[in-house]
């Protein structure tokens, strides 16, 4: 699967709805591999992109800190 | 009018009479009537037009007029003596928050007194604080209500307040200490705001003071762009020369100014109706100044808030996210091994199920092929039993009919025995049955005899020759 | 007579209508002897029949059992 | 007349001959004799017949019981 | 008899003619032994059977205990 | 039988045929061997497919856990 | 950005906005950093605003002039 389609919002959508299939069971085993690896990734790249902007937060208001 | 005056004079000129008196004459005679006629002190209402304070000496020359509107209806001079001028007008200032000044109508106690050399004056030697007190009240009061009518007293205070009030048209004047004073602050703060100002030197009391105002306000107007607000600072002058604030024109012009106008005229006594129209009157140049910085310094906490909010919420955001997204691994985990733990179960109650049913199924099998076996057994058994009973009664059976069938022949050889020798011929001659025979053989009938045939008789002993001597037919 | 033509079946009927012959007296003195012998042969041939097919079975029969 | 050609139902068929003959009197005395003489063969032959088939019937039944 | 076309079904439903037919008497003493013989047979095969299945479930419940 | 065509679903909802004609006795002894073999092959598979999803899961939630 | 457009009040706006956006969640991850960058920008501005101005008096003597 490519990443250049992926964003935040979407990720997470997507996480939800296989969080929903799985809780309510609409997941069959046979897929469940497929859809926890997918969530493996989507959970990834989420997590990367609230570090980066975890780490974007962090340097604007160092330099607005600096700045005074 | 001083130019209508002379004007007068000139055409006058040529007119010269036979009589007159020298103006001594006349002017000693107007005092003398005017001692005697005037000799008592009055209370009088006029309007000092012009005041002549001569600081030097300390004496007064008030140019007093009556005036009903434009029209001059009595003018005259009056003579306030140094001692006298700073007695009432320390009490006028005192009670009024003015000093006597040009065009203030006032109650006055006065002699009317006539020098030849300097003419008629009135000696002022009261002036009632009261009446003018009473009659600026009047005058703030019906003005105050104008400008409310006309919707003006509002006005500037409806104006927006600017966000950053950073640039400042100042109506003062250089020498004014609240000026420096408001200045120093400014431009000293310790927080290294930058404020920017323009002086626009005005007069800041007195009559003049309300056109002077005016005219700076104007000149505001016209660069008004480059303006945050307007600041009227006053400073140090006391609370003298303030009626020039209660002012129509000038309340009116400030009420409608575009932009905000603050008043830090500094004093004690009322608020002037500029200050009451004014978007903001902190009293005091300084007061403002702090007003302002502590405008600036409310912006820099608003950003700094924002910067903190900014990073909170973006802390917390993310951290919300954060655990979303642990909320999401740890539901995917849970129930992702729930669903293992379910299937698992299931695969294991299958399993539990095959079996037991199974061996359930395989021992009602065997128990069938049991019971086939004791049915078999029973059945085979009974059948086996049955043959030999048939057996032995078939044996019996012959046994007992072998028997009655040689009985039964037995008896009947004996009875032919028996008959037999019931019928042997011996045994009836014994019993007296003959035997006749003709020609050697047995007769049983009389059909071939004829009378004289010799019959033979065979008897159980011996025989008899007989002849038949008739015969008689049956 | 050879007993290979012998079956229990037969024999017993062919006995039953020995008996009843002679019970009927359709017998004659001159062939009861006969038959008798004949009977004999029959009784002797159903009676070892029974008690072969009495034996099988058992031996069979106890062989299920075992067979548990 | 030869022995060998009697059996006991002639015997006895011969004999119910005789007593009817004798008894219906169809018979000359000389006859008579000669039938009574006739019966006594016949009654002899077939108590004779009838001993011997008892015998026989004992020996069978005998031989079956001891092979019980 | 060839096993060969023997199926636990028809052998059943052999036995049970059998049983029926040796219960309601519809069997000769000469076919008995012969029954009694088939009889032994299939239930020989029936048990086989059934013993050979048990084993397959024995068997196939322990290959799933020890998958676990 | 290959393996080929099997997935999770398919093999459960044929488990689940075959537990139900096993439990309601819908089944012959002579196909109940074929059955047990074949639920045997269904239950290892689904236990296998269990198995590698859980791993799976297991894998995805340790790269997750390091992740952080 | 250019800075020309800016001005204090557009720009407390902007980031009162932003921070409410943010506070309500109303900003997705994938704007975030889009966003923080933008605060920054209009941070810096505010700041420095607070301590410099542009105006000239000259500048404006000369508006005057022309106005009169």
């Amino acid at each position: 699967m490519s990443k250049e389609k992926l964003n935040y919002e979407s990720a997470v959508a997507e996480l939800e709805q296989i969080v929903k299939d799985i809780e309510y069971g609409e997941i069959s085993v046979d897929d469940l591999s497929e859809k926890i690896k997918r969530s493996a990734v989507l959970i990834k790249f989420c997590k990367q992109k609230l570090k980066s902007t975890e780490e974007d937060v962090a340097e604007i208001l160092k330099d607005m800190s600096e700045d005074k | 009018m001083r130019t209508k005056l002379v004007s007068l004079f000139f055409q006058n000129m040529s007119e010269i009479p036979s009589k007159y008196y020298t103006l001594s004459k006349v002017a000693a005679s107007l005092q003398s009537v005017i001692r005697r006629e005037y000799s008592q002190y009055y209370w009088i209402k006029a309007e000092i037009s012009r005041l002549n304070f001569y600081p030097k000496s300390g004496h007064c020359y008030p140019d007093l007029v009556e005036k009903d509107h434009a029209k001059v209806l009595a003018q005259m001079r009056a003579i306030i003596w140094s001692r006298d001028y700073f007695r009432i007008n320390a009490d006028f200032v005192k009670k009024t928050g003015r000093a006597l000044d040009d065009g203030m109508e006032i109650l006055f106690k006065a002699k009317l007194e006539y020098s030849p050399t300097h003419g008629f004056s009135l000696m002022i030697v009261d002036v009632s604080a009261e009446f003018v007190l009473g009659k600026m009240a009047l005058d703030k009061k019906l003005t105050l209500e104008r400008l409310k009518t006309e919707g003006l007293y509002y006005r500037n205070k409806e104006v927006k307040f600017p966000v950053l009030p950073q640039r400042i048209a100042i109506i003062s004047v250089d020498t004014s200490k609240g000026f420096h004073d408001f200045i120093n602050i400014i431009d000293n703060n310790t927080r290294g705001y930058k404020f920017f100002w323009m002086l626009f030197p005005a007069l800041l009391q007195g009559d003049g003071a309300v056109q002077s105002i005016i005219q700076q306000l104007q000149q505001i107007k016209s660069v008004q762009h480059h303006f945050d607000m307007v600041a009227i600072i006053r400073g140090g002058g006391g609370d003298v020369g303030l009626s020039c604030y209660d002012h129509y024109d000038l309340s009116s012009e400030v009420a409608n100014f575009p932009i905000p106008v603050i008043s830090g005229i500094g004093h004690s006594t009322n608020e002037t109706l500029v200050e009451m129209v004014a978007h903001y009157n902190p009293i005091t140049p300084t007061d403002l100044a702090y007003f302002l910085q502590q405008k600036f310094d409310n912006l820099a906490v608003g950003i700094e808030e924002i910067q903190q909010a900014i990073l909170a919420y973006s802390k917390d955001s993310l951290l919300e996210k954060n655990n979303q997204l642990s909320d999401f691994s740890r539901i995917i985990n849970s129930e992702t091994l729930s669903i293992m733990e379910y299937q698992a179960n299931r695969l294991s109650r299958f399993g539990h199920i095959v079996q037991h049913s199974s061996l359930l199924l395989l021992e009602k099998q065997r128990s069938k092929l049991d019971l086939f076996i004791y049915n078999m057994r029973a059945n085979s058994s009974r059948l086996i039993l049955e043959g030999p009973q048939k057996v032995v009664s078939l044996e019996n059976r012959l046994k007992q009919s072998v028997v009655s069938l040689v009985h039964k022949n037995e008896k009947d050889i004996k009875h032919f025995e028996e008959k037999i020798q019931l019928m042997k011929p011996e045994n009836l001659l014994k019993k007296g049955y003959s035997l006749t025979l003709f020609a050697g053989k047995p007769i049983s009938s009389t059909n071939s005899l004829k009378e004289g045939d010799i019959l033979q008789t065979q008897l159980f002993e011996g025989k008899i020759e007989s002849k038949i001597t008739k015969i008689r037919k049956k």
